[in-house]
């Protein structure tokens, strides 16, 4: 297969492997284990308006064939991202995609704002899988009509940026949520955000992690990410990209034959830094063993009868 | 250069007990080769990552350099868990991926008198500490222990410098070794004081090193899942308040930037966690 | 600890470990590898009125750390249950659990006004997690009315017998539904079921459960299961049973930290038919290392800031 | 002997290749302890857990008895995937969690002239039904295979029964091992075949087994979790259109008994599924 590139609604990229927000840090940290510009994107640790500190220690933990992890949002700021972080970034070679973070709609559409001036910015990736401080703490992404309105207000003021909302699978319906985004406007689905989930300890009495709840990622949750793809990807007509628990390549194109256009990798950034570089140089082997030649012929092909 | 601090999948080259005693008390030491790391810094360390974790052990195991030759680099592992145990119980030829060398390591003040100080598997650092120090002379070593001193490699350490070990075998015993750290540290007024061990040892090291008006710096062993500074999940609060990875700006700090070991009480965080789970 | 037993509303257990629905067959097929009388519990494959074959074949897959099924029900139905299985388990030591399936209320009801005239049935289990046929296909237990309705159902017929409704954790607001099964009478609540979730073979393009969308189970899921159950015996005041990826002893004591009163095994039996027995008797040499003297000093015990 | 069929831990006591050539081709031979099994038929299989699955690997293997004596019992392995990769790579000393015997064996009708049918790692139930058959005279194999025949353990067994192999190696051999599966088979009349081998392979010796008139059974390779006849995930539909576990009621059955093998369509089951997933 020659032409790895793929087009998501106006998002250019030159293979479909992007790093998953808050795995790779603001890109920079991963320099010294591969070439940046190789990535087909890069979505930056969330960002909010103003710097954020997270919540207290320990807020990671690891489970059977994944962790969990509470790190809370701790953040730059969306200010220092532009002016320390985002000119160093190899942005003309590699989309880079900024993950917004927010708990009340104004707030994103703010950060939308900042954002969509920015030439270095190709995509913003609304993540409403955090609780909406207006509506009680209620996560945006688990109800249909909030999780429309912040596209809404993000889309207003996103420019020609390509707006991305990032799914939780933490909902009964994931592809009610898939269509009420889509209907308010949404360029491009990823998903899926973390499993809620925790873990403790009997000897100490304590849950591992101070939040008490945690997001579960790794391998663990892939089989229900795979389904959620599944579901979302027969549910809407803009582009999917998916994620959970992509560990090689063999798990990238699953994604992609359950219907995505392109795919994160989010905790595998730390079974070995390289990982992601590596998935890129994986992929064209693997698509020749499976006489793949196009994206078009292999993407959402899987046989059911 | 680059290549050297890579990520890379090296072998196992042999594994042994530590000391006649170690492989009992899970004490094991562990030499694979070295991918090229040249300018290794004591107290740095490396993620491991045997090939056997498969996907069930999702994290890489960071450990401190114990010893570092062109041909391969040595570390000195104490069984703690899951990772611990699979790292030790690994055979030559067995595979491991490793990146490094990370964090920052030990200040080295040819001239300064320095105290090291050492609990348990502590010790690791101090063994290329010493070995690279151009002024052994200057250097002191307290090393605390529970399993036997045969099963730690402090015979070797102590034939190059002064050093003395204290046996923590009973209730009580603590109270005297840290009468006799106290004693220690307090010589050491403008000295350094360098320390490696459990958090709560590096506490109450900080807090006698500030009373004796010492200079102290402590290696952090707080958990990390990717050693590169991108997950935050290894974070430490620094003096002003500030959220540092331990993993890049560690594991060694000066005890007076960090604000659980400056003795000053910090602020609360500025705009605390979400309930979201990222 | 002496003192192992546990009384769960009327529910009376030697011991807290019940082997789960669908893993243990109906418990004779264990016989050969250890004494049933010295399981707290066995709940049987889920019973319909009719005999039903299940799902086409394949319907089971390994994945990271877990498993996929999408067995579909088959059983011998609830008629051969009482008649050829029943009377040859230990029924008046191990609390026998029947585990009932239905695709409407009212067969709820039926299939509990026959269980509840048997001697040998201590309890009755109501998987809430099946497709409501009347409603369109929706899980009852994924909306709180509907499982609400067939909770009543089932306990106007039991008798008796305490009913045990088991949770789906493929909702939203797991609490939500279970505070709606309390309500409406139930005894006792069990939970998780299987992840809703997916698996497939990029060679062969093919999904790996001919039915596409299986349950996943086992370790993978324990940090969801965990979470589930803690959250549940917060909002609820009957007893629970927790379960979703137990196969240690300690693994089995965090669902009690977390305010379970008993457990169920799944998956693990499948690790080694003698798993359930090992584990009852592991456990009261881990309780005595715990310094645990009796259930109420240690469940629900979890210190949280 | 209820205990003699329980689930045990036994360690590895030998593994070489099957053959000069086998460890080349993934064909192992593993030697275990034996936990106390006097009874097992061939045919009857095993559930191996090695202990290095840690929780990532969540079934136990099904693998065929290859040889049962006092001491150990044997297997044959191929390797197909994760976990025939890791059984294969056990070292003596290795540990296992192993319940056996399993299932149901070949019919053993000591005057009736018998044909063994084996293609591939299906070989592995036939050595101990040689070396247990009371009248080897009235055997006789083919076996087919892809590997080189030194990778397999034919030639011991060919030292006893009449015997002779086919070597699969390029697009069209597999007609002319058809033809000779027919040619065999067609002697068979009221004789016995007994199958073992992928499943296209045990279809197409069913077919001509019943166009000869002979008595045929086959040894099916569901997918298994259980091996206990617990978790129904390793069904075939019998000829009533009922749903049988392979583990209890197989793996070998007359292929009469078998809607996929009994030349008849079966009615569609009763009561399909349901979508909930268990
Ligand atoms: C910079 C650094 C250098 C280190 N150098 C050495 C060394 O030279 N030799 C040595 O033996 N050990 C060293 N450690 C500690 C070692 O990394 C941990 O003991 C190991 O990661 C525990 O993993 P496990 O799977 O064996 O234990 P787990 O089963 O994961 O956990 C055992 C216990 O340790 C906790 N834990 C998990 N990860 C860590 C962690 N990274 N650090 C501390 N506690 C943890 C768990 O919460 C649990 O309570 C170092 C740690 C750091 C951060
Ligand atoms: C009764 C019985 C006896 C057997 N005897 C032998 C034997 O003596 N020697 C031997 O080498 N093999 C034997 N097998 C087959 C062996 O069990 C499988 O090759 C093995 O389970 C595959 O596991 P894996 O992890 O290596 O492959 P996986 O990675 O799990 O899968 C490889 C492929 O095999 C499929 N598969 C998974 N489990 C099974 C299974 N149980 N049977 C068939 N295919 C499966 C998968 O879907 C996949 O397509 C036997 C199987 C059965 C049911
Ligand atoms: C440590 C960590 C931090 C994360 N931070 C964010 C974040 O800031 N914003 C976000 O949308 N997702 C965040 N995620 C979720 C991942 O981007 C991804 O959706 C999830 O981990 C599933 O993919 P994986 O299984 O490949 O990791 C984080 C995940 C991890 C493990
Ligand atoms: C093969 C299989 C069959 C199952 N069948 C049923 C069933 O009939 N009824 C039911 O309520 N749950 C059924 N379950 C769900 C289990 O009872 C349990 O809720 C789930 O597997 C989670 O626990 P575990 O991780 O310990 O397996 C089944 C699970 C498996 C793996
Ligand atoms: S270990 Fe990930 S940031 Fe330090
Ligand atoms: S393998 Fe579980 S029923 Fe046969």
């Amino acid at each position: 297969m020659r032409e790895l590139g793929v087009d998501l609604a106006g998002l250019a990229l030159k293979n479909p492997v992007i790093t998953a927000s808050g795995t790779f840090g603001y890109g920079l940290e991963f320099s010294r284990y591969g070439d940046l510009k190789t990535l087909g994107g890069i979505c930056v640790k969330g960002l909010s308006l103003a710097p954020r500190q997270g919540n207290p220690m320990p807020r990671v933990a690891e489970t059977p064939c994944g962790m969990l992890n509470a790190i809370g949002l701790q953040n730059c700021g969306v200010e220092t991202f532009v002016r320390d972080k985002l000119p160093f970034l190899p942005w003309r070679d590699t989309a880079v995609i900024a993950n917004l973070y927010a708990c009340e709609a104004e707030e994103f559409a703010e950060l939308a704002g900042v954002l969509a001036a920015e030439e270095g910015v190709a995509a913003l990736e609304v993540n409403i899988s955090c609780p909406n401080v207006k509506a009680g703490g209620i996560l945006f992404g688990q109800d249909p009509a909030m999780a429309a309105r912040v596209t809404e207000a993000v889309k207003k003021r996103a420019g020609v940026k390509p707006v991305m909302v990032k799914l939780s699978p933490n909902v009964t319906d994931i592809a009610a949520v898939a269509r009420a985004v889509e209907a308010a406007g949404a360029d491009i689905l990823s998903l899926v955000n973390t499993l809620s989930g925790m873990s403790v300890d009997v000897f100490s009495r304590r849950p591992r992690l101070a939040n008490v709840i945690g997001g579960l990622s790794g391998p663990a949750i892939k089989p229900v990410a795979l389904r959620c793809v599944w579901q979302v990807c027969r549910a809407v007509g803009i582009p999917v990209i998916g994620m959970g628990g992509i560990s090689s390549a063999e798990d990238a194109l699953e994604f992609i034959l359950v219907g995505a256009h392109a795919v994160q990798v989010g905790t595998a950034n730390f079974l070995r830094p390289d990982f992601a570089f590596r998935l890129v140089e994986e992929l064209p082997p693997l698509l020749e063993r499976l006489r793949v030649s196009s994206w078009e012929e292999f993407r959402g092909t899987l046989k059911v009868e | 250069m680059a290549d050297a601090g890579g990520c890379r999948e090296v072998a196992v080259l042999a594994r042994g007990g530590m000391g006649p005693e170690g492989e009992r008390h899970g004490l094991v030491r562990l030499a694979v080769e070295n991918p090229g790391w040249d300018t290794a810094v004591a107290g740095q360390f490396a993620m491991l990552r045997p090939v056997c974790f498969g996907q069930e052990l999702t994290w890489a195991r960071p450990l401190s350099l114990f010893g570092v030759t062109p041909e391969r680099l040595e570390f000195f592992i104490q069984v703690a868990g899951r990772g611990t145990r699979r790292l030790a119980a690994m055979n030559p030829g067995d595979r491991l991926v490793l990146w490094g060398p990370l964090g920052r390591g030990f200040a080295v003040e040819p001239d300064t008198p320095t105290l090291l100080l050492a609990g348990g598997v502590g010790l690791a650092p101090f063994a290329p500490y010493i070995a690279a120090h151009p002024r052994p002379d200057n250097l002191r070593l307290v090393f605390g222990h529970r399993p036997p001193l045969a099963a730690y490699p402090f015979a070797e350490m102590a034939a190059t410098i002064q050093a003395e070990s204290f046996h923590e075998e009973k209730p009580g015993d603590l109270d005297r070794f840290t009468a006799l750290l106290r004693e220690r540290i307090a010589g050491y007024r403008d000295g350094l004081v360098l320390a490696c061990g459990p958090r709560p040892f590096l506490s109450a090291v900080a807090d006698m090193g500030r009373a004796a008006g010492a200079r102290v710096q402590v290696s952090l062993e707080n958990r990390m899942a990717c050693g590169v500074g991108a997950c935050l999940g290894c974070v430490e609060k620094d003096a002003s308040g500030e959220l540092v990875q331990t993993c890049v700006r560690g594991p060694v700090f000066w005890a007076k930037d960090l604000e659980a070991f400056s003795g000053h009480h910090g602020t609360p965080g500025k705009n605390g966690g979400c309930a979201c789970g990222n």
